[in-house]
């Protein structure tokens, strides 16, 4: 009889209980112990064997409701980046990729690079898969200044740009499904497909099953997977920020789901059991 | 007029597929600039739809509220056009690439809390439907079940410490199962995608060119 | 070979094939040929549904998903509109009102051709209401779902279809449409929503399912052709999986000196 | 400026207590926002891309800016169909650009990857993982053929196809609950910020006050 009204406890003390857990070690860490993964530890060797003033992409594609697990991936991502003086170009094409790159820039370390010679903010480019081709492949035909209004021809960094070839190592941020115009997506089709250059992806965990097989068949080089790829990668440039001290909510998090679905299991087997009864 | 109506968008479609596959295969020179050009002219095409389409449908359906004056509705209706055409002007007048301050606080303020808080709400909706519907009701959804639980376990990071099986589980699951069943999804759809090409080529495929 | 590309050869001879194929059998489904396609139950339960809405005399409502017509999700957007196609003729046939809510306004025309198609049919045209049937809550995602949240809770509606490409929506009106008691048959082939669609729905339709289901339905000679097609072309590549395996297992890396040809 | 993201942020999260006036405020500052945002910068990249190429020599462009102006007729009733245009090149660029993009790492590549030997000397892990990947792919494509009934062989190698999709969406699941609780607890974690939390009390006040008049209603 207690056992079933297990299965019919009302939604909101869920809810309640669910708030609770995410903030307690927000204001009370915990700290608990975080394991690097391979995936993640692919793309820091892959972006430490760099030399030295190469040219990659950082295609910063989230939206602002995907910034809080891609937010943090970018920034520890752009900074091992500026850590191993790369010169660095932001295109976006999500409408909000801009916002969201000037949101994560705000307080990166740059270790002295210039705006313009060794990183460039560009805007948003609207087309998805459409703007990626083009973007990869003759960038005058589809963006002429920067995200501030400034003329890119002028710009040194730009010069050393053609098309795909000249970029050591791509790095897509991605806030979609491959099929739904999302943003790794483009970048696999119409970066990877055609010039064969490199390419990490930055994926929300939702999405990793779906890029999982891409990253198994070889077609992406890298792939940081969720809150806990960012974790994992901010203890790797050995620079703790945001994601790390996230890690113990999510922890919890995931065990309070667990409880619940046992939870709603026990009561869904006693209720079984005595209808059967009857 | 029926020429221009029905068939000549079909065969635009038609004709631009064909010759945008082809250009991907053949090497002629001139093909990749071909490709460049189409596809910057459909980026352009979809920024119209979004700068006048947009827009003009979201203050035409208020419009229409607020000259019914439906009770609990128009005034909202009021507000929502006026923020549109805010937002909008602030965008266009003040700084036409939108890099000003005023349009990136404008972004802070209001857009990232609304769209972050309302994705953020399938959180509480993830909760309640574990608890309500993830059962061991049979051999399928047990086996759904199991493979969730053992991900969520591999996912949190205290995983490993409980049961040092954990991660390593979980990176087979996601290494074989999971890739093995997405992998076949995915030759699938893509074989559904090549077939609605065809049928969009052989002109069958008709609803976006008003048919049925 | 000089004029293809080096390493698209057989990319193109795989694609070539498979149009070959998908072009042979819709010729030759729209000449009379009739294949048979597998029971899909979920789609049997539709009339079944929209009875059990006759009987507690409430309506029933429709949604074709996420997408727009123009990009990838397209085709998942058109198999929901042949599923609502057949959900609208039963529902008027029994005079159960249906609602369609639509996320993208060039979506709209069409689905209103199709209800008023449908109620043109049934000789019933009088009765046809476009303002309860086909709704717009806004274009952006969010707004839409919780347009539908606070309809679900309204109108309680009898029954659910929603057949199309999905988002974090799912699982949002999945858990509405069981508190307000409907009966909920879904479909799509996102796969990223597949397990919530799976778990909390009464019935549904995963991956290319959802795309068969419209053939299934209707019959229409064209798409009956193209489902034997891509069955063709999924044989075709189950066959180089397998020989691939055996030459593999013998050490020749015969696939992969094919398709780099 | 945070205090009003923040009551918009408590505004929104009032829904799941239950369907209330402040979430509808909140629900169209973001519908109009995000309609007028996006427009804005639309029109950022007609003058860019469109506009000031065409003006500096670059006479084509006129074609896609005329087609772009056509969307436009769908509100004009005797000319409606023109509006069809424009929608026909996307879809056209669109599906052919999907189409040519998908064939190499959706479908060459992951056949190519499937195959591996069955057999690796000294390796037994391994050798089982292959078997398994081979089958599972087989099983699900199976599953995927709609013209035979599923009867015999082919039905017993869909229902492994059947097992592995739901094992794959299992996954899919777990790795979901990771992406919806970091996002919640990005919300909450800004909320607990200065001065975002002055909110929370006022929120609860309301609540509590809302919950009385229902009662006393």
């Amino acid at each position: 009889m207690a056992l079933e009204k297990l299965s019919d406890i009302d939604r909101r003390y869920i809810y309640l209980l669910l708030l609770v857990l995410l903030a307690y070690p927000v204001l009370f860490p915990i700290g608990l112990p975080i394991q690097i993964t391979h995936e993640a530890r692919t793309i820091y060797d892959d972006i430490e064997a760099i030399p030295e003033g190469s040219l990659v992409v950082m295609q910063m594609d989230y939206s602002a409701g995907h910034a809080a697990e891609l937010g943090p991936q970018s920034r520890a991502i752009i900074q091992h980046m500026f850590m191993k003086r790369l010169k660095i170009i932001m295109p976006c094409f999500e409408p909000e990729g801009p916002a969201q790159t000037v949101i994560t820039m705000d307080g990166m370390d740059t270790f002295d690079a210039v705006y313009g010679e060794d990183w460039v903010q560009l805007p948003y480019m609207v087309g998805g898969e459409s703007a990626v081709a083009a973007f990869a492949s003759n960038w005058p035909s589809i963006v002429t200044t920067d995200h501030f209004g400034n003329p890119l021809e002028d710009m040194p960094i730009m010069k050393l740009y053609n098309d795909a070839n000249d970029v050591v190592y791509w790095f897509a941020m991605g806030g979609g499904s491959p099929a739904g115009g999302g943003s790794y997506g483009p970048a696999i089709t119409q970066v990877v497909a055609r010039y064969g250059t490199p390419l990490g992806v930055g994926a929300l965990a939702w999405g990793a099953p779906l890029v999982y097989p891409y990253y198994e068949s070889g077609t992406i080089a890298g792939l940081l997977i969720g809150q806990r790829g960012a974790a994992e990668y901010e203890l790797l440039i050995n620079k703790p920020m945001s994601a790390v001290a996230s890690t113990d909510s999510i922890s919890i998090s995931h065990l309070y789901v667990v409880l619940l679905i046992a939870l709603g299991n026990v009561g869904y087997f006693s209720r079984k059991f005595r209808g059967e009864r009857k | 007029m029926t020429y221009y109506q029905k068939q000549l968008p079909l065969l635009i479609t038609g004709i631009l597929i064909v010759t945008l596959i082809f250009t991907y295969f053949v090497d002629i020179p001139g093909s990749s600039l071909y490709t460049d050009e189409l596809t910057a002219w459909a980026a352009l095409v979809g920024a119209f739809a979004i700068a006048l389409i947009g827009p003009f449908n979201l203050i035409r359906y208020h419009a229409g509220i607020i000259s019914k004056r439906e009770p609990d509705k128009w005034l909202l209706s009021v507000y929502t056009i006026a923020i549109t055409i805010i937002t909008y002007a602030v965008g266009v007048f003040i700084s036409p690439i939108g890099a000003s301050t005023t349009l990136q606080d404008m972004y802070n303020t209001l857009l990232v809390p609304c769209s972050a808080t309302i994705y953020s709400l399938t959180g509480f909706f993830i909760a309640s439907a574990a608890y309500r519907t993830f059962q061991f009701r049979n051999m399928e959804t047990s086996i759904m079940l199991l493979a969730g639980v053992l991900i969520m376990m591999k996912n949190a990071a205290v995983g490993g410490v409980i049961w040092p099986g954990f991660p390593i589980i979980g990176d087979w699951i996601m290494k074989i199962p999971n890739t093995g069943g997405f992998r076949g999804i995915m030759l699938a759809t893509t074989v559904g995608l090549i077939a609605y090409g065809v049928r969009l080529i052989l002109g069958f495929e008709k609803v976006h060119a008003g048919g049925t | 070979m000089s004029i293809l590309i080096e390493g698209r050869s057989f990319e193109f001879l795989l694609l070539i094939l498979a149009s070959a194929f998908l072009a042979y059998y819709i010729y030759s489904a729209r000449r009379g040929y009739r294949p048979q396609i597998r029971k899909m139950a979920p789609l049997e339960a539709i009339p079944e549904a929209i009875g059990r809405s006759v009987e507690t005399g409430r309506p029933v409502l429709f949604s074709v998903g996420t997408s727009t017509l123009y990009s990838g999700g397209a085709p998942q957007t058109l198999a929901g509109l042949s599923v609502l196609g057949y959900t609208a003729n039963i529902a008027v046939e029994l005079d159960v009102k249906i609602a369609i809510p639509l996320l993208h306004p060039e979506v709209i025309p069409v689905a209103d051709e199709i209800i008023r198609q449908a109620y043109i049919t049934a000789g019933k045209v009088d009765e046809y209401d476009p303002v309860y049937s086909v709704r717009h809550y806004g274009k952006h995602t969010f707004s839409w779902t919780s347009g539908i949240l606070g309809h679900l809770q309204r109108e309680k509606p009898g029954a659910f279809i929603y057949m199309g490409s999905m988002l974090a929506d799912s699982v949002m009106v999945a858990e509405s449409g069981h508190r307000a008691g409907a009966m909920m048959i879904f479909g799509t082939a996102s796969s990223g929503q597949m397990p919530f669609i799976v778990a909390a729905a009464d019935y549904s339709l995963i991956g290319e399912e959802l795309y068969a289901a419209g053939a299934y339905l209707s019959q229409d000679p064209v798409l009956l052709g193209s489902i034997t097609g891509q069955d063709l072309t999924k044989a075709l590549i189950l066959a180089l999986i397998l020989l691939g395996t055996i030459f593999m297992t013998f050490g020749i890396d015969f696939l992969n000196n094919l398709f780099s040809m | 400026m945070n205090l009003i993201a923040a009551s918009l942020t408590a505004m929104i999260l009032s829904y799941v207590y239950k369907e209330n006036m402040f979430f509808r405020i909140a629900e169209h500052t973001f519908i109009g926002t995000s309609s007028g945002y996006f427009g804005a910068l639309a029109v950022g990249v007609i003058l860019n891309s469109g506009v000031n190429p065409l003006l500096k020599g670059k006479v084509i462009l006129i074609i896609p800016i005329i087609l772009g102006v056509l969307l436009i007729t769908r509100y004009i009733p005797n000319v409606r169909w023109m509006s069809l245009w424009p929608t026909s090149l996307l879809v056209g660029v669109g599906t052919a650009l999907a189409i040519r993009g998908a064939i190499r790492p959706s479908l060459v590549d992951q056949i190519v990857a499937t195959t591996k030997p069955l057999f690796v000397a000294n390796n037994s892990y391994d050798s089982i993982n292959n078997i398994l990947m081979l089958v599972m792919v087989v099983g699900t494509l199976s599953y995927f053929i709609f013209t035979k009934e599923h009867k015999g062989a082919l039905g017993s190698v869909a229902y492994i196809g059947r097992i592995t999709i739901l094992a794959a969406l299992g996954s899919s699941f777990g790795n979901t609950v990771m992406t919806r609780m970091t996002l919640l607890l990005g919300r909450v974690q800004f909320m607990l910020g200065d001065p975002a939390w002055y909110v929370i009390p006022v929120a609860f006040a309301v609540i509590i006050l809302s919950t009385i008049r229902d009662r006393t209603k």
